[in-house]
């Protein structure tokens, strides 16, 4: 594989701010989707930029991953009309945005998706408290726990920009699909560096990532085994439902768990607690948990949103990135990997009769 | 409104009475909410009984009713014909089967009971959120149109023309009879085909109620069983709009295409014929090789491309059979020889066609992986012997006789129609047993070859089976009756992820682009639920089986 | 001169009595209120049915896990007790359900209210790892000074409507060194009476109370004026939403906010062609998702004029932003304009109704 | 009806696949349908299989389906223990005598409880389980078996063997539904067209006696294994010899009386490989060989199921012959090694798979309608006229009256006689 040469001296981020900037003159995008710092400076938002100017205080990584950048596309290139947008995901939104694409609900069409290599983001909890920076690939572990054992810290959008193995003050900018190579060309770039450094480190780091997250879902394997396992994990929810508002898969308007179709008259709650001894309120805690498991895990990519959004601190991210890493490999489906490869929910294969049938 | 739930529980004489507390149940049941009556009978599906439960639902103005009795797959029908009868919209009662899945399998007779009353509480529970359902009724177009003009596709016309009903074949090729008119004679009696294609094309054009469209393809296809409106493209001409209630594929096979005969010598090697050229050969009267000369000794190659496909195509080995006969005919003292790894001769006189061949002196010749190579300057078969050894012998000529395979676009087609292609890339049938030329769109029948390879009669029969398909179903002047337990998407809660559209298998489903919501066709649609269960928001529910239903049901099953 | 009934050893321990004589006389066939669920400390409501149960009740348990009044809706929406049930309650709690069950989400059938002068509760962080621990021990204690505990959210500290409205039972926390139940209705006294126990006649402690209600008042205005101060304006909601994650758990767990499908997330507020035209032409920039302010404004339409300042809000907001603060002080505002206040009388008629809910009946079966 | 009135019934002879999938299509048109079977329930052969290649789909869920429409369909009047005795007039008029033998069990009154079986005192082998199981002189065919009424077999029931005074059925039955006043009925019908589908039957011994069967226990016929491995047969699902033992190998011999026939039924191949998926669900240990002539596989999906059959274990042996013999306990089968010599396999169950024939009846019929028939006494089909039409107008033929067909081939030509039936005359 080849990229271009990007010079990183004042850092990645302003690096890839001028390369959105560059496209929006040369008129290969009519607007961008970034990060941009809020104005109290105590946050970021994804904030759709159509001049230059704007982009001073974005971000390519910011710290903090505060909303999933699928859902800012979600929200908005229904309705873009064939405008051309440059988009700066994380590795994990743009496979996010992917999987949103299949479930028609984005557009990317007209979208051109940048990613960075990610060393991760810290928590929102922490950030909000007091501030901080990056994560660093190695050294003290600030990262998210979901992060720490991401294996998809690369690639995932058309052009990327690659750190990994490259010198200080240097970045490569690597197309992986069409729209990648459409980008560079409009903006006069020419692949012509060998990405062969990158592609080495990346797959060392995701050799050791991958231990590490099989390591780590073992151990919480163990822990929730069995529904009381699961009940005392889910223990302190408090059925505010955030991780699933901010989850970019869970894309519907209204939750099955929210809708008119589980109420019941108030002695059926009464029986239950009768059988029971005591029943806990709200009902269908973890139920929710469970349902919401077998809608999305299919497509889950294991972006640590709703961890970050829990205000009960459930390592909910964890969780279902461990049950998605199973069901995504009994259908040996990768979210997010390819957009033409359907949801598997949604196609059936003839053999897989035969295969319950043997 | 205020339910009045009507509760029958039926005694089936000692077999649900001799097992089942029944006053319990009717105590339990008055005390339901919305029960205003619990009653016993000897037996309600008997005339008596009918009558008694239609007193009943008139006498109490009941607006609900459960029956506890038999299993619905008996009895259903039954009672809600009385309450259709009796003027209670049918979908408004609701069986417990307390014989089969109580009074009948449980020994104790106070577990049995207790189980009876959970099903009857279910019951009841379930009933009072029933809504009353009706089946549409639409007017339709009894009108045929027939894609492909082959032997199934004339066949089909021929019984489908009459005085109410207007059939119209729209043919690829510029004229009717497909792929038989290729072959000089089809094989059995060794008639001519073309006689027979031309005598049924005369009857054709003979018929004032059969209109043929030759040089036309179909370019788009809306609507539904009943309903459908078909572009055909025409040479030099608008395309022409045609409504019809039914449509039937008769789109027939191709051969397998030449570059996949290229591993098996032919182009490679000289002398090496596909059965087509060589009817054609044939038919021009000269059998010849290239330099001129009638061929002395000629090879013919059995299950050509069968491994690849997968599949046995069925009537090559007659056909081949049949080309062997020309030969001795035509070429007389010419050395036949025909490679076969199986015979595939079904059928009641095929084998008797085999004996006789082979009393004509043609050899036959057990042999795995036969291909043409060159030898010599010669052509040569090149295969394994049954024993298992590598063997190879020469000949003049060599033909293949390569498997039948569906026509390149029979995918755009299919797409066009919203009819499914399976495995083998032939038209899928609704059901490979019970439904062979319905497709998964109901109105859409599949005749012949386009469903699989097959011989001539067998394509007329399907031909047949698809005209008496159609003949009674889509009767002149009688309306369409829908299934009323249709699914329902709410466009106020649907988020257009079409993935409904994607599982519904019976292409009842559309997306609605401006509104970016995914709409039922309830014409269409069979209440299969696929689409109810796939929807994750809950956007999508099939009625009399709504997540409410079922839930209550449930509910009090583990109460 | 009101009846009351006198527990012994302390709150938690004398209720639990209470509670385990109230169901295994049958007297109330379930009781709803804060329950241990293990060890680690995690606490949750729920409905007890076997007196054995009551051991791990946690009666008035210094949290608010959830809403009651909109567990009590969850329980009573569609169809209320068919048998008598007891539900502990705090008095914003209760308040909140009475605004719901003017809006037919709740039924006060069958319903034996027992609430309390409630001293408030501590943030839902606070118990997370290890439950609230030696706090509980120091929370009692301040509550029978007539104190208001250390680290209680502000909201809390702040609430002058401590003294429950229309509740069968209220129990003194505050003041009440030794604990009190105030039998409200008759209802109460019949339950209560044919327990055993000792019924005395006693106003509670009127001084205690009117020196909290000052305490609270003074703080109350101090955090208003504090907010206004920072947050006033639009450019301060813009800065204090600007750290929103658009995660809406502010809605969901507020329990006026009881639609099925919140306007904000409807099709209604989805973002269109001229609308995104319009931002990105006007401003040459658009923050997405689109809404966030708008969402936070429109809610605090729709539920101002019920909004009982129970904190919830806060509590949940991932972004640690004083939603409870900002909404309670334009609640308090709006109420003021319409002398109402939510909550206090079921029979009292809501003020102005500004959401419909028609635009379900189509899922209705 | 009324003289001089155009005849619009139709006579359809024969409920299995074929009958009631001509007679619902007829129903839906429109017409009224006489359904004549001449046994007690309807189905025809698939109700003796539990499941159908290549899906391995259920029969029973399959088919119930279709017999509970045809039950419930007013349009159609089911004739069960009936036969046609007489046929005069042409087409567009045909005058049929049918005869309805009594049952002496009244349908509208019984419930299918099976008490009155229960209590019978006759024991007797079943024939539709091949003899493997017993039945009583008053019964169904098996479980599950539709209409789900018993009837009396005269020729077993002691009223009508010895004479005797038995009523204990009628005492068991607490409907009354026995019923010992019926009558054996004939009626006349009046139809515009006639549809046979009178079906086939398995080559039966004497024919299979080269194959051992009837003289060695371990051979069986590819009818008595269905009824093993049926889960309402008399093993309820049991795979076992016939001295209670499970078969540890197995061989299932194709082709059984083809060269006797001189024809390939075309369907044995798909359900002797079917044997080998019972096989491998019932007994995954054991080991199975298909001794085969020529695979005839010719269907779109077959070959594909041949695979699968042979990943799971199936084992496929070509040769042109076989002879088989036993000695304690075990079969042997013998075969041509190719080298001039013989092999020898030797297993513990051999399951034939014989050839198709017409079922017993269908030369009567014929003979009443004087349709011609083959050397194998199937009934010819008319050249070159619409499809499934017989040389006599009027007269139609479907399914494996008219010589071997699978299911898929069977429904088809219904589908096209009802095509012919309901254009006749026009």
């Amino acid at each position: 594989m080849k990229g271009a040469r990007m010079a990183t001296a004042e850092g990645l981020d302003r690096a890839v701010v001028d390369l959105a900037s560059r496209a929006l003159k040369a008129g290969a995008a009519d607007c961008v989707l970034m990060p941009v710092e809020v104005p109290a400076g105590d946050s970021f938002a994804y904030v759709l930029v159509r001049d230059a100017g704007l982009l001073e205080r974005a971000r390519a990584l910011p710290p903090v991953m505060p909303v999933q950048g699928a859902r800012a596309l979600a929200s908005f290139t229904g309705t873009m009309a064939g405008k051309k947008t440059l988009a700066v995901l994380r590795p994990c939104e743009a496979r996010a945005a992917v999987e949103l694409a299949k479930l028609e609900q984005v557009k990317l069409d007209s979208v051109t998706v940048v990613t960075c290599d990610c060393p991760g983001a810290v928590p929102l909890a922490a950030y909000l408290a007091d501030g901080g920076e990056l994560p660093a690939w190695t050294g003290e572990p600030t990262a998210r726990p979901i992060c720490r054992t991401c294996d998809h810290f690369t690639g995932g959008g058309d052009l990327h920009a690659a750190t990994l193995g490259q010198a200080e003050g240097s970045a490569l900018l690597v197309p992986l699909r069409e729209k990648g190579s459409a980008l560079l060309e409009a903006l006069g770039l020419v692949a012509d560096a060998d990405a062969l450094a990158w592609e080495q480190e990346a797959a060392k780091l995701t050799a050791t990532r991958r231990e590490a997250r099989s390591k780590a879902h073992e151990e919480l394997a163990a822990e929730v085994a069995g529904l009381s396992g699961l009940a005392q994990f889910f223990g302190n929810c408090i059925g505010c439902h955030n991780c699933r508002s901010v989850c970019p898969v869970c894309y519907c308007r209204q939750c099955y768990i929210d809708g008119d179709s589980w109420e019941a008259p108030a002695a059926e709650y009464l029986g239950r607690a009768q059988n029971a001894g005591s029943l806990r309120l709200l009902p269908d805690t973890v139920l929710f948990h469970i349902g919401r498991l077998a809608h999305m895990s299919l497509s889950c990519v294991s972006c640590g949103t709703c961890e970050d959004a829990c205000p009960a601190d459930i390592r909910v991210a964890q969780l279902f990135g461990m049950v998605a890493a199973r069901t995504q490999r009994l259908f040996d489906y990768e979210p997010g990997s390819d957009a033409e490869c359907a949801v598997p929910l949604a196609t059936f294969k003839e053999d897989e009769l035969h295969e319950v049938e043997a | 409104m205020d339910k009045q739930i009507g509760v029958f529980v039926c005694e089936c004489g000692p077999n649900i009475a001799g097992n089942v507390e029944i006053d319990m149940l009717l105590e339990a049941a008055a005390s339901m909410k919305g029960v205003a009556l619990a009653e016993r009978h000897k037996l309600l599906c008997s005339p008596d009984g009918q009558k008694f439960l239609a007193e009943k639902i008139a006498e109490h103005g009941l607006t609900r009713v459960v029956v506890a009795a038999c299993s619905p797959k008996q009895h259903g029908p039954t009672f809600m014909g009385v309450c259709e009868r009796a003027g209670l919209n049918p979908y408004l009662m609701q069986m417990a089967n307390i014989r089969e899945q109580c009074a009948w399998i449980i020994e104790d007779k106070e577990e049995a009971t207790r189980k009876a009353l959970r099903h009857l509480r279910a019951a009841t529970a379930r009933v009072a959120h029933h809504a009353p359902l009706e089946k549409l009724e639409i007017e339709c177009n009894p009108d045929v149109l027939i894609i492909g003009g082959g032997v199934a596709g004339m066949q089909a016309a021929l019984l489908l023309a009459s005085g109410d009903r207007e059939v119209y074949i729209i043919e690829r090729s510029d004229s009717l009879g497909g792929a038989a008119v290729q072959f000089e004679k089809v094989f059995l009696a060794m008639r001519s085909a073309a006689e027979m294609i031309a005598e049924r094309a005369a009857r054709i054009k003979a018929n004032p109620h059969i209109h043929v469209l030759t040089g036309c393809e179909p370019q788009e296809v809306v609507g539904f069983f009943g309903n459908f409106i078909i572009t055909v493209g025409r040479p030099e001409a608008e395309p022409q709009q045609i409504r019809a209630g039914a449509v039937v594929v008769a789109t027939g096979f191709e051969l397998l295409a030449p570059e996949a005969l290229a591993p098996y010598g032919y182009g490679e090697v000289e002398d090496v014929l596909t059965s087509l050229e060589f009817e054609r050969m044939n038919a021009s009267g000269k059998i010849v090789l290239k330099n001129g000369q009638a061929p002395k000794s000629v090879a013919i190659l059995h299950c050509i491309g069968r491994e690849e496909r997968r599949y046995c195509s069925a009537v090559c080995c007659l056909y081949s059979m049949k080309l062997a006969r020309y030969l001795k005919d035509k070429v007389p003292g010419a050395a036949v020889t025909e490679f076969y790894s199986d015979l595939c001769i079904p059928g009641r006189w095929q084998q008797g066609f085999y004996r006789q061949t082979a009393e004509a002196g043609v050899e036959f010749v057990r042999a795995s992986g036969a291909r043409a190579i060159e030898e010599g300057g010669r052509p040569a078969v090149k295969y394994v012997e049954e024993a298992g050894k590598e063997n190879s012998r020469t000949f003049d000529m060599v033909i293949l006789s390569p498997a039948m395979v569906a026509p390149h676009d029979a995918g755009q087609v299919a797409q066009m129609l919203g009819v499914e292609i399976g495995q083998s890339g032939f038209y899928a049938e609704e059901h490979p047993k019970l439904a062979p030329v319905s497709t998964s769109l109901e109105g859409v029948y599949v005749a012949g070859c386009a469903q699989g390879p097959k011989g001539i009669s067998e394509s007329a029969v399907q031909a047949g089976a698809a005209a008496g398909k159609i003949l009674s179903s889509l009767v002149p002047g009688r309306k369409l009756e829908t299934e009323a337990k249709t699914s329902v998407i709410s466009a106020l809660l649907c988020q257009g992820c079409q993935t409904c559209l994607k599982v519904c298998v019976y292409s009842a489903i559309r997306y609605d682009e401006a509104k970016d919501v995914c709409v039922v066709n309830e014409v269409l649609c069979k209440g299969c639920g696929n689409c109810a269960a796939a929807c994750p928001s809950g956007a999508a529910r099939v009625k009399h089986f709504t997540p409410r239903q079922i839930g209550r049901e449930v509910a009090e099953i583990l109460r | 001169m009101a009846k009351v009934l006198k527990v012994e050893g302390g709150v938690e321990e004398g209720l639990r009595k209470l509670l385990f004589d109230l169901l295994d006389s049958g007297q109330v066939k379930g009781v709803l209120a804060l329950r241990r669920l293990d060890e680690k400390g995690a606490a949750a409501y729920s409905l007890a049915a076997d007196p054995a149960t009551v051991k791990d009740i946690l009666p008035f348990h210094p949290l608010m896990p959830a809403q009651g009044g909109r567990v009590l809706s969850r329980l009573t929406g569609t169809e209320g007790f068919a048998e008598p049930v007891a539900a502990l309650v705090r008095p914003c709690e209760l308040r909140a359900f009475v605004e719901l069950v003017k809006r037919t989400q709740g039924s006060l059938e069958n319903l034996l209210v027992i609430s309390c002068t409630c001293p408030g509760v501590y943030p839902l962080s606070a118990s997370l790892d290890g439950g609230l621990g030696p706090k509980l021990e120091t929370y009692w204690a301040a509550a029978a000074e007539n104190e208001v505990p250390d680290g209680l959210r502000p909201a809390c500290t702040a609430c002058t409507e401590f003294v429950p409205y229309g509740a069968d039972m209220t129990v003194s926390l505050i003041g009440g060194r030794d604990t009190e139940v105030v039998l409200n209705t008759s209802k109460a006294v019949e339950a209560v009476g044919k327990l055993s126990g000792e019924i005395a006649e006693s106003n509670g402690d009127v001084k205690a109370i009117e020196a909290m209600r000052a305490e609270r008042g003074a703080n109350r205005k101090k955090l208003f004026e504090e907010d206004s101060a920072v947050h006033g304006g639009l450019d301060g909601l813009v800065k204090l939403f600007g750290r929103c994650i658009g995660c809406r758990g502010c809605r969901e767990v507020c329990p006026i906010c009881y639609c099925d499908l919140c306007e904000f997330v409807s099709r209604r507020s989805d973002l269109t062609p001229e609308g995104l035209q319009a931002d990105l032409s006007g401003r040459g920039a658009l923050r997405l998702p689109p809404g966030t302010l708008t969402y936070h404004l429109g809610r605090l339409a729709h539920m101002a004029v019920s909004c009982v300042a129970c904190g919830q809000c806060t509590d949940v907001c991932p972004a640690d932003i004083p939603v409870s603060t900002v909404f309670s002080r334009a609640g308090a505002s709006v109420q003021g304009m319409f002398e109402y206040l939510p909550g206090r009388d079921v029979d009292e008629p809501l003020p102005l109704t500004t959401f419909r809910t028609e635009e379900l009946a189509e899922v209705e079966d | 009806m009324i003289a001089g009135e155009k005849a619009t019934d139709v006579l359809v002879v024969g409920a299995g696949i074929a009958g009631m999938e001509a007679s619902l299509l007829l129903a839906e048109a429109g017409r009224r349908v006489h359904l004549v079977e001449k046994t007690s329930a309807i189905g025809g052969m698939v109700t003796k299989c539990e499941e159908v290649f290549a899906n391995m789909e259920c029969a029973t869920c399959m088919v119930s389906p279709k017999q509970q429409a045809i039950l419930q369909n007013d349009r159609i009047e089911l004739v069960t223990l009936g036969e046609v005795v007489g046929v005069a007039g042409s087409a567009g008029d045909f005058t049929v005598r049918v005869k309805q033998r009594a049952g002496y069990v009244d349908p509208v009154s019984c419930i299918g409880c099976a008490q009155c079986f229960e209590a019978c005192p006759v024991k007797i082998p079943n024939e539709f389980e091949e003899r493997l199981g017993q039945r009583a002189a008053i019964s169904v065919p098996c479980a599950g078996a539709l209409p789900n009424v018993p009837y009396v077999d005269t020729e077993h029931c002691l009223r009508f063997t010895k004479g005797e005074e038995c009523t204990v059925c009628q005492e068991a039955c607490v409907f009354g539904a026995v019923d010992f006043s019926q009558k054996d009925e004939e009626k006349e019908l009046h139809v515009a067209a006639i549809l046979m589908a009178t079906g086939f039957e398995l080559l039966k011994a004497p024919e299979l006696e080269r194959y051992g069967y009837g003289k060695i226990p371990g051979v069986h016929t590819a009818h008595e294994f269905e009824r093993l491995f049926a889960s309402n047969g008399p093993t309820t699902g049991e795979l076992v010899l016939r001295d209670g033992r499970a078969p540890e190998t197995a061989a299932v011999v194709h082709c059984v009386g083809r060269d006797e026939k001189d024809y390939c039924s075309g369907v044995c191949c798909m359900y002797s490989l079917k044997f080998a998926h019972y096989f491998k669900k019932k007994l995954p240990e054991a080991r199975v060989v298909q001794l085969y002539r020529d695979l005839c596989v010719p269907g779109k999906s077959y070959q594909r199921f041949c695979e699968r059959t042979q990943e799971h274990g199936g084992e496929l042996l070509r040769t042109p012959e076989v002879e088989i013999s036993g000695q304690n306990g075990k079969v042997s089968v013998s075969y041509p090694d190719g080298g001039g010599g013989r092999q020898n396999l030797d297993v513990d169950m051999v399951v034939l798979s014989p050839a198709m024939v017409p079922s017993a009846g269908t030369a009567e019929v014929a003979e009443l309608l004087d349709l011609p028939r083959d050397e194998a006494g199937f009934l010819v089909e008319a050249e070159a006229a619409a499809p499934a039409s017989s040389p006599k107008p009027g007269v139609y033929v479907a399914g494996c009256a008219g010589g071997p067909v699978d299911i898929q081939g069977a429904v088809a030509q219904a589908e096209a006689a009802v095509a012919g039936i309901l254009t006749q005359g026009d």
